[in-house]
């Protein structure tokens, strides 16, 4: 291996730079990126699958864990899916909760990503506040849902908990704060030359590439495609609600950060505007638990772009067929024609501006619940068991030191 | 026959930079973590990850070299050290000077880069080679204008020892403003020598996961990072003691806090630095440094060349 | 005339044997089912003439008497055109769409794996979503999988 | 031209704000109202029709009959994935949520409890640090 030659660097499926397993085979020359590949498939669990064997309300809690980060995304598209097929129409009060929850989702998915995307250029402090203020958004999902991730917010038929009036202003206080910290960060974004300079030119996808590649969410928005599910296909509230679609044309990774920066501005009036006109009445409808054969295709426009569900039921209380298409699927093919020609240092931030979320991607199949104890599996017991042998060996006695303490 | 020896192994030599650049480390860690509203690491905290380091097994990669690859966290330690008996603390003379020991301190504080490099290169693993040859790379674009910025204070003062650089500052108090740009040039091209945050390519963790030193671990990464930490310590404590040079007549134990302030000050702006920009890459490294740093350090040296005309007909 | 009437009535008009297998389930939502043999022809319609250029997905169904794929198609992003294509069971196999949408390979890859339907014309390549120690003719969405005996299969790999 | 350091105001300012960090465990001001955590378990009102039980995702609730119409729910909390729906399946609402989340356990076994009547019995207080 010489430096003038080609050198091979695998990146994955465990790497620092690399959130969840993934991998990407770059050859470099220098520090040129001349050739990139990508594999997936790290995180195959079998959800498509565990999901024919589960009822409506059984999956809409495993639909709900495709994703940590875009939770709430992934349930409201399979409730939608299943409350087309069984016609049922939820009452607008409900509409309006999966909105805003979903909105307050988008603002907390997106500083998440602004964080990751300062740790992966080396931008520590960016991440540390970014974080930091997204505790404000997390604290308000907390407040309404129950929970921090995975809100548990929808059900077939509507969602499981109202917001009290006591809550708005609350709600409100935080989004104010989360303003204010938004118009800094699109400051800094503007003014900070190393940041500026890192990401623009960066990840090039020109919008001929974008619309050829399939790319979706404001990956393909900021390279000036104008496609927001939220606008062409409108579901839950979003239809009574006044916004913009971002878009941008500098086609870089810079135009993705100011894309997810000015959509967080959007996220925030939508929000206002939802919690003013929050229409009074129920927030449920009884389902039936058995739903009537048919299919029905759910779109919804996730943090990182389109979320596609497809739902085929066939009469009795489970479903025959589950499809899910994560956003991060269609976006994940257009990374490796941005890499090329890049250099090796860009290769982090190029990843992560598609926003990946590869647990998303890969959901299914993996060997059934039935044979769960089997003998292959390591006992839990077993290695703490070995572990406190090793150590013993090496003169290290667990049992003694956690007396001192 | 004895002084020597207590000088070089416990004060202020081995031992107390032992301690000092551990203490240096928790400061620069904590004031960043300050700086980001975080809590930040307590006081031990290097202290427990040395001696963490220290119990854990040495694992030397099949492929790699086995003497270069344990011999380099030596050799860096080695010669930071060495450097930093040379360089004047409190007071105006250093442990051991001769005329020409600013090249010395220089030449050494550049071997540890060296081992990096080495170390990497023979740890054979892709990471660790990218890391070894950004570390080179890197090594060549702030070499010079850091160089070049003290040399400059040399040029002034007219000599090549750092001893009588402080004697001369200190018999000419105020001449050391002449030498504020170079000072702003040094203290940005020193965080590359440290390799931190904008300059640290070579060990940026989420391109090459620790670059030259992937593959290191226990006892030979414990070595390379106090070499690290006690590289900060005698760059930072070089910088303070070429430009500035003030109180220096102050006695040993005043001369000494004045000392650790100056070097806390230097810390915390290496802090500050380090939190505020984002990593660069290495082509826009190389260009800064010979487009922007170069230039200006180059411009010193004629400012400091016109000045010695003018001043000292 | 609504815009998804429009498509009907286009695709109607083009492809006679489409009458009365094209349904409008609600708005910007359309269900196509087309014949095998005709499946490329109305693609190639739909791509070139009524600017078919985005794919959402392939979805590949198990009808216990036949397998099934669902093409997600749209043109400009707003109405969902649903191809449906019935695939035999007995040889299953269908051609890659992945000349028009360079995107496809990913969700045909997926029909592969997961179905066993066999897709004519796609580049060789990594396997997706599978490890790669999976046993062959393991299909996990086909309804008479249940995974028996797949233990035993995938030891000594690295699955 | 612009500057580069454009957060420097801000990073200085923190210098003298308190830091954001939670002194987690010592502050344990975190949980709101209505948190899912460990489910709280009313035996009086269970009619055993085992609503709960069908809903459950994960299979971590069964309910027992234990003598003429006294029920006891055995919980795992280690399948337990706190989604609340049997909460809502219960028709009489004798399960209940409450805001305990600190569940660990380092034996597996402990992770297994019997929801009675009474005051939680759950493994958590004692032996979690073994």
């Amino acid at each position: 291996m010489h430096n003038t030659g080609d050198v091979k660097v695998p990146i994955g499926p465990q790497h620092p730079a690399l959130k969840e397993p993934e991998s990407f085979l770059l050859t470099l020359r220098g520090e040129k990126i001349t050739a990139a590949s990508v594999k997936i498939g790290y995180n195959h669990r079998g959800i498509e699958k565990a999901c024919e064997g589960r009822t409506y309300i059984q999956d809409l809690y495993l639909i709900e864990r495709i994703c940590g980060i875009c939770s709430h995304s992934h349930s409201t598209a399979f409730a939608q899916a299943v409350e087309e097929i069984a016609g049922i129409e939820i009452p607008a009060r409900a509409k309006y909760i999966r909105t805003i929850v979903a909105e307050l989702e988008r603002v907390h998915s997106h500083l998440l990503w602004l964080g990751v995307a300062g740790h992966e250029i080396g931008f520590d402090t960016l991440l540390m506040y970014t974080w930091r203020d997204r505790e404000v958004v997390m604290d308000i999902l907390a407040q309404l849902t129950g929970n921090r991730v995975n809100y548990g917010m929808n059900t077939i038929g509507g969602v499981r908990r109202d917001i009290k009036a006591e809550q708005i202003p609350q709600v409100l206080k935080g989004v104010d704060t989360l303003e204010e910290r938004t118009k800094y960060y699109i400051k800094i974004a503007g003014e900070e030359p190393t940041l500026i300079n890192r990401l623009s030119k960066v990840g090039m996808l020109s919008y001929e590439d974008a619309i050829r590649m399939g790319a979706v969410g404001p990956t393909a928005r900021a390279s000036g495609v104008q496609r927001d599910v939220r606008k062409d296909d409108p579901y839950a509230a979003y239809a009574d609600i006044d916004f913009k679609v971002i878009t941008h044309n500098t086609c870089d990774v810079y135009g993705r950060t100011i894309v997810r920066v000015l959509e967080l501005m959007e996220s925030f009036k939508i929000i206002r505007q939802l919690l003013a006109k929050l229409p009074e009445g129920s927030i449920s409808v009884r389902a039936p638990r058995k739903i009537p054969a048919g299919e029905a295709v759910s779109r919804y426009e996730a943090p990182r772009g389109e979320d596609l569900h497809y739902v085929r039921a066939n009469g009795t209380d489970k479903p025959d067929r589950v499809k899910v298409r994560a956003p991060t699927l269609a976006n994940v093919q257009a990374v490796a024609l941005m890499l090329e020609d890049r250099y090796l240092a860009d290769m982090p931030i190029v990843v992560a501006a598609i926003d990946p979320c590869f647990s998303c991607t890969d959901r299914l199949v993996s060997i059934n619940d039935a044979d769960h104890n089997s003998k292959n599996t390591f006992e839990w017991e077993k290695i703490h068991r070995d572990s406190i042998e090793w150590y013993k060996k090496r003169g290290i006695d667990f049992a003694k030191l956690n007396k001192t303490f | 026959m004895l002084m020597p020896i207590f000088n070089i192994l416990i004060f202020p030599g081995l031992l107390f930079l032992f301690f000092f650049s551990m203490l240096a480390e928790y400061y620069d860690r904590k004031l960043g973590a300050r700086l980001q509203n975080r809590v930040g690491p307590p006081w031990f905290q290097p202290l427990a990850d040395f001696i963490k380091l220290l119990g854990k097994e040495d694992i030397i990669p099949e492929e790699a070299d086995n003497r270069v690859f344990k011999l380099m966290p030596v050799f860096a330690l080695t010669s930071v050290s060495c450097a930093f008996f040379y360089i004047p603390l409190w007071g105006k003379n250093a442990l051991y000077s001769f005329n020409g020991d600013v090249v010395v301190v220089l030449y050494l504080l550049t071997v540890p880069i060296l081992t990096y490099f080495l170390g990497g290169w023979y740890s054979r693993s892709v990471f660790s080679m990218i890391g070894a040859v950004r570390s080179l790379t890197q090594l060549f674009a702030y070499e010079v204008p850091l160089f070049m910025t003290i040399l400059a204070a040399a040029l002034l003062a007219d000599t090549w020892s750092l001893s009588k650089m402080a004697a001369f500052y200190s018999a000419h108090p105020g001449y050391w403003v002449f030498n504020i740009l170079g000072f702003v040039i040094a203290q940005i091209t020193l965080l590359g020598k440290l390799e931190k945050v904008p300059f640290d390519i070579p060990e940026a963790e989420t391109e090459i996961v620790a670059g030259s030193f992937t593959e290191y671990s226990g006892r030979l990464l414990a070595l390379f990072r106090l070499s690290i930490n006690i590289e900060m310590v005698v760059g930072t404590s070089l910088l303070a003691a070429v430009f500035m040079p003030w109180w220096l007549d102050a006695g040993p134990i005043a001369g000494f806090i004045i000392y650790v302030l100056k070097v806390a000050a230097l810390i915390s702006l290496v802090s500050l630095l380090r939190s505020l920009f984002a990593r660069l890459r290495l082509d826009q490294m190389i260009n800064l440094c010979w487009r922007v740093f170069a230039p200006l350090a180059f411009l010193q040296v004629i400012i400091n060349l016109i000045l010695k005309g003018a001043l000292f007909k | 005339m609504s815009p998804e009437e429009a498509i009907k009535n286009d695709l109607e008009r083009k492809f006679d044997f489409l009458n009365g297998n094209i349904t409008i389930k609600r708005a910007r939502r359309i269900f196509v089912d087309v014949p095998f043999e005709r499946f490329h022809d109305v693609l190639d319609y739909m791509i070139k003439k009524m600017r078919c250029a985005m794919l959402s997905g392939i979805t590949g169904l198990d009808e216990v008497e036949n397998f099934a794929a669902i093409y997600h198609m749209s043109p400009e992003g707003k109405i969902m055109v649903n191809l449906k294509v019935k695939i035999s069971r007995e040889k299953p196999h269908i051609k890659s769409i992945m000349q028009y949408f360079p995107i496809a390979e990913m969700y045909e890859r997926e029909l592969e794996d997961l179905l066993g339907i066999h897709v004519d014309g796609l580049p060789e390549g990594r396997r997706y979503p599978l490890p790669d120690g999976w046993p062959k003719g393991e299909h996990p969405l086909r309804k008479d999988w249940k995974g028996a005996g797949l233990e035993m299969k995938l030891e000594g790999t690295d699955a | 031209m612009i500057w580069p350091g454009a957060m420097i105001r801000q990073l200085l300012s923190s210098l003298t704000k308190k830091p954001a960090t939670v002194n987690y465990p010592a502050d344990k001001s975190g949980m709101p109202k209505g948190f899912r955590g460990k489910l709280k378990f009313d035996a009086s009102k269970c009619i055993g029709c085992k609503m709960c039980m069908k809903d459950c995702p994960t299979g971590a609730i069964v309910i027992r009959q234990v003598g003429e119409k006294k029920f006891e729910a055995d919980l795992d909390l280690g399948k337990c994935i706190y989604c609340g729906q049997c909460v809502d399946s219960c028709l009489k609402k004798a399960l209940g949520l409450t805001s305990e989340f600190e569940l660990a356990q380092l034996d597996p076994k402990k992770l297994k409890i019997t929801l009675t009547d009474g005051p939680s019995i759950a493994g958590n207080k004692e032996g979690s640090g073994e």
